[in-house]
């Protein structure tokens, strides 16, 4: 007996992103209203996680006839092997952006560790509300 | 039709650790003890690893990884250490 | 047949992880949420290598190697911080 | 007649299984054990029972597997050496958690009969 | 008085809606990807019916140093930048010694001994993620983030006292750093100087020669594939990566050191 269960696999995917926008909107909030410091960066570095998987959701592909979609690299060095990968290999393009992403986004969180340090040593805590002069 | 339940089966899996990141973030928001949110960020982390092995990049999780497995935990605990643990009401 | 039973295999191991989920989030000490952690990755790495010979794209299991190693780094960095209070030298 | 190739999938078919069945026992111990040095056995059952055996039958089944390529060699490789890295690192890491909880007292021992090394931690 | 965070809201609705409504065909996965990534992986490796490839297996490291070459340049300089923001911000709280700390704290021996028998293997995987990036899934981002975690495990383990007593003292580091970022400009930039010198045409970023610019780097060598470029900006940009953030963590465990 032959059941019809893509709109199964459609919903458990829309599942994946509504799950992604709300860890967005959570840790948007988390920027927004925390008013400790280190809570504001824990919260953006998630924030920049969230964004790349989103992207990365973007470049995916569904599977054909219950033949899974592969990773972009070749193996077999053929003309057939070339134009297999191309069948079924996913999005190359998005993993090439979120590869820079990641590192630059711990490059720019060891930035504010740095300043988070500093101003400590000037105003002694790191609740935003204390810290008067910031307030914007 | 075996074929197709594991195409269900992968996506199952997909859904679920996304449910559980989604947990995991709203716990990181909530806590006051800075060192139990730095181990909820690294829950997360864990479970993003899941998701994006599962969409086939190999390279980002070979990167993301390090970058959030081994060296973010580590640097914010220094930052903890350095300055204070609490976050007051 | 083989594939069959790696697929159960994953499915098992799937629930366990859910297990060790809600342990994570519910722990009430720090020590059993980095414990729990600690098994879910090591059990993540079981995982990854059972999907990639199920999905028949070897290459994937290159992602285990680091995966491995960098686990520890996080008891390491509780385990100094409890200890001292202090990550530096 | 068996051939070797029936021979080490059925050997990596049960080393599978075995820590599949392990696996799961350690989740439900965890889930289930009252506190922190008890869970660590858990842990240990968990990681060595149900990583490092795993690990060894993936190497045997994808010895055994041609769809996977020319690069099956490298697949059963890889997973050796993972299976090597983790009965290395995974007592290491619970061991300076274990130290490192027991002695910032983070943790009590609770139902408690007796501990040797810090009476004030019982009860 | 909240305009900043209003305005912020604003422009994150703003480019939610520009997402759906640009990407609403792709908010579920389709089983068929963009033309432009059919492109990337035909391309990729050798082919007939294409003048123009990047001769490497792995289209991720093709795509981050060949084809879109200059921009994984730029945001290499993004990253030099922050780093130099750190190290400005630790300027002036430098003290270099520091006091012996008493026998008997500090992590046990069975870790220690474990981290000695483990470093080694750390930088081999490193250094096979770095250099087989254009075979396999990797690359010089991967690898220098790899073998980055080493440093900051052996000042966590053993204290910073025997990292600098190595040589690996922040000044030192950042000469390597130095000289690896000036690899990675050299070899951008060395094919299109040459041909300026002797009169042929070249271009920068370029890696295979191409018909109408006959000078390239090397496809493979004795039988094993080089893609080109790749394998020098796999190795300079590791380098750069794992000195960078090397730099950074002994500055940021230094610092304390004042109090």
């Amino acid at each position: 007996m032959q059941v019809d269960i893509s709109i199964i696999n459609t919903y458990l995917l829309m599942v994946t992103l509504v799950a992604m926008i709300a860890n967005f909107v959570l840790s948007l909030y988390g920027v927004f209203f925390k008013p400790h410091y280190i809570k504001k960066i824990i919260a953006l570095s998630m924030l920049s996680d969230t964004a790349n998987t989103i992207t990365l959701y973007i470049g995916y592909r569904r599977w054909v006839d219950g033949v899974p979609p592969t990773i972009p690299v070749i193996t077999n060095r053929s003309i057939e092997g070339i134009y297999d990968v191309v069948r079924r290999s996913v999005d190359p393009l998005p993993p090439a952006l979120v590869l820079t992403a990641v590192v630059i986004g711990l490059a720019t969180t060891l930035f504010l560790v740095y300043l988070g340090y500093i101003l400590y040593t000037h105003y002694k805590t790191l609740d935003m509300r204390e810290i008067k002069r910031l307030k914007g | 039709m075996w074929r197709m339940i594991a195409e269900t089966i992968i996506y199952l899996i997909m859904a679920c650790t996304s449910i559980a990141s989604t947990i995991a973030v709203y716990l990181t928001i909530k806590e006051k003890d800075l060192v139990k949110a730095v181990i909820y960020s690294a829950l997360q982390s864990a479970l993003y690893t899941i998701i994006y092995f599962l969409l086939l990049t190999p390279d980002v999780v070979l990167v993301y990884l390090p970058v959030a497995v081994g060296l973010i935990p580590g640097v914010f605990l220094i930052l903890i250490s350095k300055t204070e643990r609490w976050e007051k009401e | 047949m083989i594939a069959e039973i790696i697929l159960a295999v994953i499915i098992i191991y799937i629930i366990s992880i859910i297990l060790l989920v809600i342990k994570a989030i519910k722990g009430p000490t720090i020590g059993d949420q980095v414990l729990a952690i600690d098994v879910i990755t090591y059990i993540t790495v079981v995982l990854f290598v059972l999907t990639s010979i199920y999905m028949k794209a070897a290459l994937l299991i290159v992602i285990a190697i680091p995966l491995a190693l960098w686990i520890y780094a996080l008891d390491i960095y509780i385990a100094k911080y409890l200890e001292e209070g202090d990550l530096g030298a | 007649m068996l051939s070797i190739e029936a021979v080490l999938r059925g050997v990596g078919a049960a080393l599978l299984c075995l820590g599949a069945f392990a696996g799961l026992v350690s989740a439900i111990g965890f889930y289930r054990f009252k506190n922190f040095y008890l869970r660590l056995h858990a842990a240990t059952v968990g990681t060595i029972w149900g990583c490092v055996f795993p690990l060894i039958g993936a190497s045997l089944i994808s010895v055994t597997m041609d769809e996977l390529g020319e690069v099956k060699w490298f697949a059963a490789g890889a997973s050796i050496v993972t299976a090597a890295i983790v009965f290395l690192l995974a007592p290491a890491g619970s061991h300076a958690l274990a130290r490192a909880v027991h002695r910032a007292h983070v943790a009590r021992v609770q139902p408690c009969i007796s501990d040797a090394l810090d009476p004030n931690l019982c009860g | 008085m909240r305009a900043v965070e209003i305005v912020v809201l604003i422009s994150i609705i703003l480019g939610f809606a520009l997402l759906l409504t640009l990407g609403y065909q792709y908010l579920v996965p389709a089983d068929d990807i963009r033309a432009l990534a059919k492109f990337y992986l035909l391309t990729t490796y050798f082919n007939p019916n294409y003048t123009y490839t990047a001769g490497a297996t792995e289209s991720v490291t093709a795509i981050v140093w060949d084809y879109r070459g200059l921009d994984t340049l730029f945001e290499t300089t993004v990253f030099y930048i922050a780093l130099a923001g750190c190290l400005i911000l630790a300027r002036g709280l430098y003290k270099e010694e520091k006091e012996a700390s008493k026998p008997g704290s500090g992590l046990s021996v069975i870790v220690r001994s474990v981290t000695k028998i483990t470093a080694p293997m750390i930088i081999a995987v490193g250094v096979s993620i770095a250099l087989h990036g254009h075979l396999t899934p990797g690359g010089g981002f991967q690898g220098g983030a790899t073998m980055a975690v080493l440093p900051l495990l052996i000042i966590v383990i053993f204290s910073l006292t025997p990292l600098i007593k190595r040589g690996f003292t922040p000044s030192r580091l950042a000469i390597i750093r130095g000289l690896a970022l000036t690899g990675i400009g050299l070899v951008s930039i060395i094919l299109a100087v040459i041909g300026l010198v002797l009169g042929i045409n070249a271009y920068v970023f370029q890696s295979l020669p191409k018909p109408d610019a006959p000078l390239g780097f090397p496809s493979e060598v004795e039988g094993a594939l080089m893609g080109g470029i790749l394998w020098f900006f796999n190795l300079f940009e590791s380098i750069a990566v794992v000195a960078a953030f090397t730099i950074a963590f002994i500055a940021i465990l230094l610092i304390e050191s004042k109090r």
